[in-house]
């Protein structure tokens, strides 16, 4: 045996160091969606490289952590501590799409505030439902504004700081007027006259029986 | 290639072939540039000096010459690259005569500064740009948490809205407002102070029970928009009418007729 | 200052040790794909917990691993290593291309903010083609800040969290080569001797009319 061909074979085909080994499991299995298994470890990593035994060592490493790494069937992930699974409370969100009648008036309100019920309706050309309302207060992103000082005394609806802080705007003054959207080219979906019609009827005819409910 | 006239290929042929190439490759790029600065930035890298020192007058002179060019080969060029021409033709004059006394404005020394200001700052951002995104990026070289972990029993909606859902919203309802101008168009809007001022003079004829229906003025229970701002109205009238005591509303169940009365004094 | 009211306010309000509010912001950090503020850390946490803290010495326990601790603005994230990225091809999402308006106008945002759309247009020497910032308000890369205080009161835009994250920036402050460009006096807005005046008369109309139209 010489010694020439051995150093080069080595060179070649030399796997990382086990602790570069470590880093690289870590890394995988961090940003992976679904568990990881070994074999999908090994393709991945370079040649040479035995994610067995570096999986052995990170799994030690963090023993008592905030995270551990589990085995979920003949694959590895990582997952919060069973200990502090409270935490987790704040992550547990579902998130829902806002109805086109709720995200038009959110943005009457927000465009005119404060806005009363009449007026909403008025510039949407349809009843305002019950429902809708509740569901903005719900949200915490509308809030009661001051009584309009006109007979009847209606009530105005306003945004609030939650809103801003959703919207990331720094204040409601501060939302785009009509030639700005133009420009950004939010304008160009223009509904036909005879078809948004229609179906606003519809609409209507839904929302006036909410109007006389309450 | 075949196509092209006559006299443009003879137009073509008096140019030397180099500097033939050099015209069509700027030709070629024209649709390239973004624009009269873009155009200038590009012109002004052919004096290999730092922008700080360039030469405004040699690169107006560059740039007319580009245009010119332009127009010997008939190329439409777009309104804002003459806009340009005839600005730098005018500094170029102004570069070149000695000051008029008692001229006001800018002198033509700021100008060149500020054009030459102008392109630096062009240079620098596009520099900026390149070396912001020559950086690591997420979702490419770095990368967050692949399964974010959502484990509780409390599940909380959050209602998701951009800010563009909002302003297309917005968007939407305003453009809907260009067919029927916006304004409070009022012909089919019975207000409630209408109502009140009506019910007050008909009162008198209610001494009995009446539906709230026939107090409806005329012309106002045909269509069914106009039935239902006049209903609202004059509903609302009379809860007003109630709370002062001019009047008893009564109803038999939900939905059932309304019927009002006077109130006896 | 007696020493009995001490002790009992110490038990009240006794803070978990260090070691237990470190493996609390690790599984907070951990479980979250977005960056979280010290503001979340500490109302995620019990009460008397200094998160600020436990992130110095977590941060530390992570440097040099497969995956470390980043800050983004006020909020913090775990991210895998950038020369690991080579492993995560897999992981990788196609993002959408960017036209190269569409990066220049990002950077003139990112380096010039707050700035208005005008100002960016006479940076570029071209408008700002329609749907470029559209585009990027979509990605979440840019939002609108506050109104710019002169007449028109035109729209401001700056960069969010999402572009920091996205370019692993701490903060704006830390964008590539922007101390050399301010010292060269390149972030200065330097209108065009004599003519500026009038242009800005004009978007002040434009606005203007956008301002008294709601």
């Amino acid at each position: 045996m010489t010694d020439s061909p051995e150093p080069i074979e080595k060179t070649l085909f030399e796997a990382p160091p086990l602790g570069e080994q470590e880093r690289m499991v870590e890394a995988i299995l961090f940003a992976s969606a679904e568990p990881v298994t070994l074999a999908t470890l090994t393709e991945r990593m370079p040649h040479g490289c035995d994610p067995a035994e570096a999986l052995v060592t990170l799994r030690r490493r963090y023993e008592g952590r905030g995270v551990n790494i589990v085995r979920v069937g003949d694959a590895w992930a990582f997952r919060t501590a069973a200990d502090l699974g409270h935490l987790m409370h704040k992550e547990a969100v579902e998130t829902r799409k806002l109805s086109r009648a709720a995200i038009e008036t959110l943005a009457i309100i927000a465009y005119h505030q404060p806005v009363t019920r009449a007026e909403i309706e008025e510039i949407r050309g349809v009843a305002v439902s019950r429902g809708t309302i509740d569901q903005l207060l719900e949200m915490e992103w509308i809030r009661l504004g001051r009584r309009r000082m006109t007979p009847g005394r209606p009530v105005t609806f306003v945004v609030t700081q939650g809103f801003l802080d959703h919207f990331g705007l720094e204040s409601a003054r501060d939302l785009p007027g009509i030639k700005e959207l133009r420009a950004a080219g939010l304008l160009d979906s223009r509904p036909l006259p005879g078809s948004s019609a229609a179906q606003d009827e519809e609409e209507a005819q839904t929302g006036q029986s909410e109007l006389f409910e309450d | 290639m075949a196509e092209t006239p006559q006299d443009d290929w003879l137009d073509a042929d008096r140019l030397p072939p180099a500097e033939r190439l050099q015209a069509e490759a700027l030709i070629v790029d024209v649709e390239g540039y973004e624009g009269p600065l873009d155009l200038l930035l590009t012109l002004s890298r052919t004096q290999k000096v730092d922008l700080r020192r360039i030469s405004v007058l040699q690169l107006a002179e560059q740039y007319l010459r580009f245009v010119e060019e332009a127009r010997a080969l008939r190329i439409e060029l777009a309104a804002d690259y003459l806009v340009m021409a005839a600005w730098l033709a005018f500094l170029k004059s102004r570069l070149l005569l000695p000051p008029e006394p008692g001229e006001d404005g800018p002198s033509a020394e700021e100008m060149a500064a500020h054009l030459a200001f102008q392109l630096e700052r062009l240079q620098a951002m596009r520099e900026a740009a390149a070396q912001l995104m020559a950086r690591d990026q997420l979702g490419r070289d770095i990368f967050a948490r692949g399964a974010p972990e959502r484990l509780s029993a409390r599940t909380k909606v959050t209602w998701e809205a951009t800010l563009i859902d909002l302003m297309r919203a917005y968007a939407r309802i305003r453009t809907r407002d260009e067919f029927r101008p916006y304004a409070f168009d009022r012909h089919d809007v019975f207000t409630m102070e209408q109502a009140l001022d009506r019910m007050r003079g008909l009162l008198g004829y209610a001494g009995d029970w009446a539906d709230l229906m026939q107090f409806l003025p005329e012309g106002w229970d045909a269509s069914p928009a106009r039935r239902r701002s006049a209903t609202a109205a004059h509903f609302a009238a009379i809860l007003e009418l109630a709370k002062r005591g001019q009047v008893t509303i009564r109803q038999g169940e939900t939905f059932a007729p309304i019927h009002i009365r006077k109130t006896d004094a």
